[in-house]
Order: structure tokens, then C-alpha cells, then sequence
């Protein structure tokens, strides 16, 4: 689908926790997938300039859902806007995904569940079964829980700090038996897919990359990311990419 | 309908090299502009610069691309034959390391093209790049080398950076350019400011450089050839301030990175606004 | 505190030349500061430009006040005895029309001060000005001169304007300063996109040239003297930033016409991240 | 009084014609004059870059009263907030003017009305017995109709085009016998101003200038006004000076 101009109603906002939020929006006539996601304008100035690019969440009934953690000036300035206001994004950008019907596991770190909570849905909705294990840094960041404990059968919370058993994703991860599983699909800071990358898996593993973009839409290559030894854009060619081809030190 | 160089263009709202690719992947856009400047393009292909590319800065961005490009063969071969059906003039960026890759990589474009940019301001390679652009003997050498290989309009693209683009652009159009277009991007960096290591060094570029570029055309526009107005272009307004500085034409460049589909808007607004204007005066 | 040129400073936030007048209508700013800048002082008196003085851009103005002061000798006479009074270093910016009128001024000023800024890169005058400082040559005997005449620290305020700031700082250097600050306002205009008319022709501030200023102060700061950073400054992170490019201090300038109690801000949230950063390392 | 950095709320918020809404701030402690305004930020933002001067249009009990005209990029982000929000402002700026036991005439053309409405507020309060000629350009443009008319007895309202009579302030004011008046204020545009200067009165009449400004504090010296063949400044030594000694052909 080639990216349109879109004006798009606010239909509901909500606080998920301290930092992080989600925006309703209503907009019809859209085929998306995970990894899809849209440029989203967030001032009517030039400062910021570009627009920020944000995954789909979910997409149902022409109600499309973002989830956002405010992280600079950008995502500060759309946590400003409410219920009733007009948002202008462009999109869908990138490529999308369609799960395969194979055993799966999901990696989320922080608010790298915004992507993967769209593809938990879609994997329930395709009756593939999988197990997702969720991490985070403080006791009360997870976001979500009852509706992914509703998708999800097997669910693993995690929280680095302030919990009673302090633990990464990463750490449950090497205590867990993989054999269980065929792919895997992550999304995190880079950090954890760097860790991930050294821990060697069997399975295929994608994983969401998360960098700043120019354009989102392939004709600034500003995105560049080495795949296989070769420039690819994130924007047009991801986000979603074979972890195993990825070069981080470029 | 504006005639430039002999040759008439349908609008004088341009696209700017290295924003937009080769124009096909908004085709519809591409149909619709006046002309289309594209990628620099190198004798040998580029792979670019590693990440980070572009860091946003107070209404701009500096970006670091280092002209990415398949090179002028694969473009040749593969692109340029998609290139050619766009409905709108096509003008590519020769980007040079040296006075002999200007020469073959033109000689190689033939006359296949609508014109020729020829790019001495590039802020983001190690050699040649702006440093052909800052001297006006070499600007003028690079210049007379392709004019001596072409029959096509040459345009030479000017830096702001650290020299005249007046002393620049005499220089080039005694050396038989056809026009002038300005300006390339600004020299910039940024920093992390915790850390203290430099996130990026390249070219600043967006509505933040719009009243330095007015200035350097305004400057070139006593030269009398045409000249294409570049820097922070975002609403007809801006197109019109430009117009008035001197300029003939402008080229929109970061603007497609916040909505690739600008142009048409500016265009039809354009319409608009000069229609009023022709009846305003009847 | 930090020391440059053999003298202490309370600390490196400066207030740049232009935009605080003589530091008399803010004094409880002004007495929290490193070092104020006075507005430029000529020869003669000047009336200053006509209106508009001042046009906004996106994230920055431009400015065309025209270097508007009472001249060196009312300066001397009814201004510096108050000046004295503030509790900060002083440095006298001195902007000539000729190397005499430099020599003159600082002669007149004598050591009543902590300092000299040579303004070598005013825009906004018809004479001297910016043209002084895009020549290494002029530039080095407007230095040369003054140096003769001063035992002062001498700091020269460079341009970023069609020269490259690292030739004219080392010329700078070898007459003698001690010092650079820059940048200086970046060329600029804004036309009335209605009427075509120019609206101001001047020079350029604000976070839109803070990238510009970032890779000018780092490209200058290989020179080995004390650089004053300047440009866009608005927050500590900027602050942060113009010290990682090589800055030794940074002179905050039209930050302070949206707030004029800014410096104090910086200064204390300096001090708090410093002292973070200091427990960090135990 | 010193202009100080001030954080003020929003208390009300409302529309008085298609382009001109009011707000009303709380903030206690300041003693204002007519003629005195603030320097309003209009976005968190660096664009708009410079703060936007308003004059203040009233102050009772910790209220300030602004009116204010969605002119461009600044005020119609102003326009965009509201009650509950906060406003970054610096002032007061300028200087105050006490209005003289005079018999007085007040001109306002458009949004000139906004500072002499303080004017005419402080004339009532001081018994000072005054004729107000307000201008608009559309039918529908007036404001405060009913709060005018309250404070003062001679309110002659015109309007320039759409209304039955089509007359402009300046042209009541020719056929007015102006004997009656020792002194006169106005404000509104600068063609306004150009014309009264014409007119050559014969009492003095105080202007309200409305320009361009870069600091509003005296330190940018981005505002001249040629007064009496020297420059000064808009935001320091005025913004209300005496007409006959302005010099308009800078
Ligand atoms: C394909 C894709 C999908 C994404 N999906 C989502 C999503 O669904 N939800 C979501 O919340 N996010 C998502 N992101 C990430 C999101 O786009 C970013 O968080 C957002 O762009 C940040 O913008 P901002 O203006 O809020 O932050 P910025 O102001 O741009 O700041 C971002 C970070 O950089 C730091 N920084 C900026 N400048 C400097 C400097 N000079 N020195 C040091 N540090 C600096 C800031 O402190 C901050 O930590 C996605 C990204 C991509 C590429
Ligand atoms: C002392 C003082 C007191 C004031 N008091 C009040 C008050 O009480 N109420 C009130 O409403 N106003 C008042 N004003 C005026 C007010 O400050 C201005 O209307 C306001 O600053 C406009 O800001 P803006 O961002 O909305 O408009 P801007 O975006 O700055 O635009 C202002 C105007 O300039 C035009 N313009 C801008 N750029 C260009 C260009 N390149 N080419 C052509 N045209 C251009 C716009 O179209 C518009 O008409 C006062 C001014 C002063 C000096
Ligand atoms: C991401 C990016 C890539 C660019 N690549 C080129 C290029 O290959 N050749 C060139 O001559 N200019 C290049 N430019 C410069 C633009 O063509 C233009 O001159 C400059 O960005 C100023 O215009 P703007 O402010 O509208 O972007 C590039 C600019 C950007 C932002
Ligand atoms: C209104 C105004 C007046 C200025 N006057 C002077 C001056 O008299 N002498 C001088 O050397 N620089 C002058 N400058 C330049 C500033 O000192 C500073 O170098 C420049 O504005 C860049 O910094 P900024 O982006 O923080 O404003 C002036 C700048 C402004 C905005
Ligand atoms: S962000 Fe522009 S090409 Fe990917
Ligand atoms: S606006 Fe700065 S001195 Fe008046």
C-alpha cells in the first residue's frame, strides 16, 4: 500500500503508565499488518521538524491504535493533543508481516510491545499459538496486561528493577527451553537485539528495528542499516529484518 | 508555463537532488513538478555513509547521506529507461571526485537527460565534493570540462559554504554555464549532549537555512542567467519569496521528507493565486 | 570558575555582544554571568538603521539594527562608570570602519575593562563590518593594530559568512589575539511574499544556526586558543554541545530577547549537573 | 515596574468576534497602567521564535484581562489554548500612562480597542469624562459592545463596510466638533495613525503604537520609532507617544 496524506480524529487517548499512552484514531479503508507504521506530524511548526514515525498497534473497525511512549520533544507535543483533535500522518509505511503458521515466540522489551501487541493479535486471530515474554525496567511499566493476558496464553512478565524478582527478558531467555519453538519475533531497544544477535538461536528470528528516520518512506535514504554487508533502508525494506543478516557495527 | 535555458517547463516548481531519489517512487508527483533533480550520481557506485544519516535540528535537519548512488552505469542501464517516462523534465546531479569523473560520467549520460546539475557542493564526501565548489578555478574548470561535452543546459549547483557564491557562480558561467542553482546545505554538526561525542557532521538543510539562501540568491541574481532557488521551502509563500529575491525557479528539498506529496498542493495553490492575481488586474 | 587568558571567570556563560545593550537594565543577570559583551562601539555615534529592525524565521531572526551606540567617547564617559559596577568581566565589543577607528577606539577605552571583542564581522553596516573579517589579510592587521595598543586580553569576533573562519582565526592569531568568539549572524532576508518587496536584508540568530555555529567552533578550535562559542544557545544541552565541539566558554545572544533571566537558569542548572556528574565519579 | 518572568493560568477563555477571543489570566501583585503589555510565549517551541506583545486590557483582583486578534502564526496557537492552561509570559513591559483630568477623546480602530479599553475603564473609574469612537472594518467586528456602553456615555460605534452607514472612525471624526476635547488617544492601525497626523489637531493626542518587536525589554534596540528626529524605542520609551512627534518617513 503506498503511503497516503491522512487527517485523522482522535477517538479515544488513554495513560497506559507514567510515560506511556495510546491514541485512537478513526481512519477507513486500510490493509495493515505488523510492521506497518505511519509518520505522524506532531506540531503545525517547523520545531520538530520531521515527523515521527510510529507503529500500528491495532487496527480494527477503521479505529486504528497507536501506542506511544513519550521520549523527547515530539511524542511530549502529541501526548499534549486529546479526544476530538485532527492529527495529519502519512502512511502506511514500511513492509508488513503475516505470521507463519509455525510455533512462535515473542520478545518485548519496554515499548517494543507497541508493534508486537498488533502481532499477538493477529497471531490469536490466525490461531497460531505462542508465547510471549514481556520485559521491563520498572515495576509498573507494563502496559496492557489484561488485554495480552486475554490474547496470550502463555505470558511472562518481567521487570528489571523495583519488582520482587528482578529480571530482564534476556534472562528468562536463557533459562527457557527453545527447542519449543520455531521463529521468534522481537522488538526492544538495541541493546537486546545486540545481546539477542550473541546468543546464536536455531530458529529464524526477526526482529522490529526502532531507529530515526528522515522520511519513512525510501526516497531520503537516511535509514541506512547493513543487511548482508549492504546499505538497506529501515523505512522501505523493514522494519522487520532476519536478525541473523544484521550488521550493528557498521 | 515558464521557458528556462530554451526549453519550456511546465511549472517552475522543481524537486531538489537527493530528496526524491530518481522520482519514481511518487510518480504522481514527479508527473506534476516542473523538473526533477536526482541523486547525485557518481562515476563508481556508493554505498554511503553508516548511520546515523540524519539528525533533526531547530526547524532542519542535518544529514550526512554521503551520495548513496548505484553509480552511472547501473543508472544508465537500469533506472534511467523508468527515469524517462516521467512527465516532467529530468535533470541529473553529476557529483565528481575528480575533473576526469565529471567528463566520463557525462559523456556516459549523453543526451539521454534534459540537463545536467553539475554538483561542486557536496558537504558529505572526503574529496572533492564542496571543495570544487569553494574555489572558483576549479568551479570554473569542472564547468568548462562538461560544457565542452555536452549540448544539454548545465546548471551548476553552488555552495553557501565558506566562499562567494557570486565570485563562485561568475566563475562557472564564463565557463559556460547556463544557470545557477543554490544553495546545497549548510556545513552543521550536532552533539550528544551528555555523552559529548559528535552524532553527525554534514549539511544543514530545512526552513532553519531559508533567509541565508534568499540572501546568496539574491546575490547570484545579478549574473543574468536563470537560477533555481533552494533552502527551506515549504508553502507557496516561501516559493514567492524567492521568486522576488531573484530567482527564476525554486527546488524544494527537506519539505518532501515531512510530506513527499507537497508539490502538488504548491502547484495548485500557485494556479490559484495567480489566477487571482490576473483578475485582480483586469 | 574556569581561567582564560590568565584571568578568572566565575563561570563559562557569557552574554554576546548585541543583545543585552551594557547589562544596565538586567543587573542581577548581568552580576550572575562570566563575562558581558557589550554592545558594539563605534568611533562616532550611530543613529542605527531605520525599521524594521528585526524579522522573525523559523526558530531564529534576522537582524538589521545597524550597530546603533553612542560612540566611544559618551560610552567612556556615562556608560562605563556604571559598567564597572557590574560584578562580571567586561568585554568592550569595538567595531571600526577603518583600522584607525579601531586603533582610536581601543586607545579611548584603555584598561578600563577586562577585555576587547574585535567586531570584524558586523553585517549589517555598508563599511568595514563583515568585510574586515572575510579577509585573512585585513583581518590580521585590524588585530595587529589593537594588539599594539593593548595589554587587554583581545578576543576577535569572526563571521561564518562566505570565508573560512579557520583562515581568518589563524591570521587572527599570528597578529596576536588571544582569543575567538563566533559565530556571528549568519547573512539573511525575508521578503513580503505578497508585494515581492524585501523586507530585511541582515543577519541571522537563533537555534537555527546552532548547527552552522557547532562546525564552525569546532573547526576552529584546533587554533589552541580560548573559543568562545556562539549561536543558537537556549538550553544547558546546548551549552554542553558547544563545549564538546571545542568551545571553552559560550556567549548566550538572542535567547535572551524571549528571556533576558535565561543566563541564570543555565548558570544554575550548570552547577546541579556538574556537581551529579562529579559525584558520579566517586 | 521590572518585567519578570511570569507562569500564569488561564481562568477564561472567550470568542468576542470571528477573529478575536479574550483570556483572562490570573496573577497577582502587579500594578498596570494602560499602555503596558507582556510579552507572551506562544509555543514550547522555537517557532514561533519570539515572544508575541500584548497589551493589557484590564486588571481587577488578580485578573488580567487580555483581548487578542488571531493575526497570524502566534496568536492562532494562542487561540489554540485554553482554560487551565498555562501561559509563559514576561512583562510588564512599557510604560503605563495615567490618564490626565482632561476632557478626552479615544480613537480605537479594529483591535486598537484592546489597551484603550483598560484606557477607558481607568477614565470611568477616575471621572473622567471621556467620548469613545470605535471603528471596525466588518459588520459583526465590534467587541464588548455591552461592557463599552456601561462605562461610557458617548460611544459612537462605525463600521467601514456591510453596515447600512458606511463610515470609518476617521470620518465621525470630521464632522465632530473636537473643541470639545483637550486631549485625545488612539490606536489601531498605522494608516490610522498617518491620516490623524494629517489632521493636525490642535490638543495633544497620544498613540498607541503596534510594531514589530524583538525583546519588548529595551535590550535588542529592534524596535526605532523616530521621535523628534531620533530614534527610540517602541517597547521602552513608549509604546505611547505623542503623535505630532513621530516621524513616519523613516
Ligand atoms: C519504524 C518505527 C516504529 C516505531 N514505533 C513506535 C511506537 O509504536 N511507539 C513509540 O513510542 N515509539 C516508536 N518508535 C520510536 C519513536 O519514533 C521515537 O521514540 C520518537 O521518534 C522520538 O521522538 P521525540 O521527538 O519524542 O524524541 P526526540 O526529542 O527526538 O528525542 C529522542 C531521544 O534522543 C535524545 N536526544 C535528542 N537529541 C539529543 C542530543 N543532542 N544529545 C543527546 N540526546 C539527544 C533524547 O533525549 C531522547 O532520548 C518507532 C520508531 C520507528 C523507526
Ligand atoms: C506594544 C504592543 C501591544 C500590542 N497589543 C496587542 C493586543 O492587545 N492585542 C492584539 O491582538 N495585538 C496586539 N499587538 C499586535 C500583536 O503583537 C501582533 O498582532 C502579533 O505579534 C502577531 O503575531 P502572529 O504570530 O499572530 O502573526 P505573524 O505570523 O507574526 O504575522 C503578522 C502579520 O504579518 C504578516 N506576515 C508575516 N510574514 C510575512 C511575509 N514574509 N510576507 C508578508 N506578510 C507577512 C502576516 O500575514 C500577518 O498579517 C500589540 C503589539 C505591540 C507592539
Ligand atoms: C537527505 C538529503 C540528501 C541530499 N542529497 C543531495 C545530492 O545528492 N546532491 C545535491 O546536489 N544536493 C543534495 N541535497 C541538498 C538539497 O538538494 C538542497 O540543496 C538542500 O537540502 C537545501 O534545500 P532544502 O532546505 O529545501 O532541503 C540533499 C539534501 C538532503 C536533505
Ligand atoms: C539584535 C542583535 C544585535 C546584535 N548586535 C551585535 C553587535 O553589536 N556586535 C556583535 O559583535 N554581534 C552582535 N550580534 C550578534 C550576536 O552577538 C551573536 O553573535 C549572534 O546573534 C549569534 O548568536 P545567537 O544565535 O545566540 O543570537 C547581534 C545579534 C542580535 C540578534
Ligand atoms: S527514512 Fe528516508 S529513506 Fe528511510
Ligand atoms: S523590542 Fe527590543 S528594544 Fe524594543
Amino acid at each position: 500500500m503506498k503511503p497516503k496524506l491522512i487527517r485523522a480524529y482522535i477517538t479515544a487517548k488513554k495513560q497506559l503508565n507514567p510515560d506511556t499512552f495510546s491514541l485512537e484514531l478513526k481512519t477507513s479503508g486500510l490493509r495493515l499488518q505488523p510492521g506497518h507504521f505511519f509518520e505522524i506530524r506532531t506540531s503545525d511548526t517547523y520545531d520538530p521538524y520531521l515527523n515521527r514515525p510510529i507503529s500500528v498497534a491495532g487496527y480494527q473497525r477503521s479505529r486504528l491504535l497507536l501506542i506511544i511512549r513519550k521520549a523527547g520533544r515530539g511524542t511530549t507535543l502529541l501526548h499534549e493533543k486529546n479526544t476530538g483533535d485532527r492529527i495529519l500522518m502519512l502512511g502506511p509505511m514500511g513492509k508488513g508481516i503475516i505470521p507463519k503458521k509455525k510455533r512462535t515466540l515473542v520478545i518485548a522489551g519496554g515499548i517494543g510491545i507497541a508493534p508486537l501487541y498488533f502481532l499477538a493479535h493477529n497471531l490469536t486471530v490466525g490461531k497460531i499459538p505462542f508465547s510471549l515474554i514481556y520485559g521491563v525496567r520498572n515495576h509498573g511499566d507494563h502496559i496492557l496486561i489484561s488485554e495480552l493476558k486475554r490474547i496470550c496464553s502463555d505470558l511472562i512478565l518481567v521487570c528489571e528493577r523495583g519488582a520482587k524478582k528482578k529480571v530482564t527478558a534476556l534472562d528468562v531467555l536463557k533459562n527457557m527451553d527453545l527447542a519449543k519453538y520455531d521463529i521468534i519475533y522481537a522488538c526492544g531497544p538495541k541493546a537486546m537485539f545486540v545481546e539477542l544477535q550473541r546468543m546464536k538461536f536455531d530458529q529464524p528470528i526477526y526482529v522490529f528495528c526502532e531507529d530515526f528516520l528522515g522520511c519513512g518512506c525510501g526516497i531520503c535514504i537516511g535509514c541506512a542499516i547493513k543487511i548482508k554487508g549492504t546499505y538497506k533502508r529501515i523505512c522501505i525494506d523493514g522494519p522487520v529484518f532476519n536478525l541473523k543478516e544484521i550488521d550493528f557495527n557498521v | 508555463m515558464i521557458k528556462l535555458f530554451g526549453i519550456p517547463f511546465k511549472n517552475p516548481i522543481f524537486i531538489a537532488s537527493g530528496v526524491f531519489g530518481f522520482g519514481l517512487d511518487f510518480k504522481e508527483v514527479s508527473n506534476k513538478v516542473g523538473a526533477l533533480f536526482t541523486k547525485g550520481i557518481t562515476l563508481k557506485p556508493r554505498p554511503g555513509n553508516p548511520p546515523p544519516r540524519i539528525v533533526e535540528t531547530a526547524a532542519g535537519l542535518i544529514n550526512w547521506v554521503g551520495l548513496e548512488n548505484p553509480g552511472v552505469d547501473i543508472f544508465c542501464r537500469d533506472i534511467l529507461p523508468k527515469v524517462k517516462k516521467l512527465k516532467c523534465r529530468v535533470f541529473v546531479n553529476v557529483a565528481g571526485f575528480s575533473i576526469n569523473d565529471f567528463e566520463k560520467i557525462v559523456e556516459k549520460l549523453a543526451d539521454r537527460i534534459d540537463g545536467l546539475e553539475i554538483n561542486v557542493s557536496c558537504p558529505n564526501v572526503k574529496e572533492g565534493g564542496v571543495l570544487f565548489g569553494q574555489d572558483p578555478k576549479i568551479a570554473a574548470q569542472v564547468t568548462g570540462a562538461v560544457r565542452k561535452r555536452t549540448r544539454l543546459p548545465v546548471i551548476v549547483k553552488l555552495t553557501p559554504n565558506f566562499c562567494d557564491p557570486l565570485l563562485i557562480g561568475k566563475a562557472c558561467i564564463d565557463a559556460g554555464a547556463d544557470g545557477l542553482s543554490l544553495i546545497n546545505t549548510v556545513f552543521g554538526q550536532a552533539y550528544n549532549a551528555h555523552t559529548g561525542e559528535r552524532i553527525i557532521s554534514g549539511g544543514l538543510s530545512g526552513p532553519a537555512i531559508k533567509p541565508f539562501a534568499l540572501f546568496c540568491v539574491n546575490r547570484v541574481s545579478v549574473l543574468g542567467v536563470p537560477v533555481i532557488g533552494i533552502g527551506g521551502i515549504e508553502t507557496v509563500a516561501d516559493v514567492r519569496e524567492f521568486l522576488s529575491a531573484g530567482a527564476s525557479a525554486v527546488a524544494i528539498g527537506s519539505a518532501l521528507l515531512r510530506d513527499p506529496y507537497l508539490p502538488i498542493r504548491i502547484i495548485r495553490e500557485l494556479k490559484v493565486v495567480s489566477n487571482i492575481s490576473k483578475n485582480e488586474k483586469l
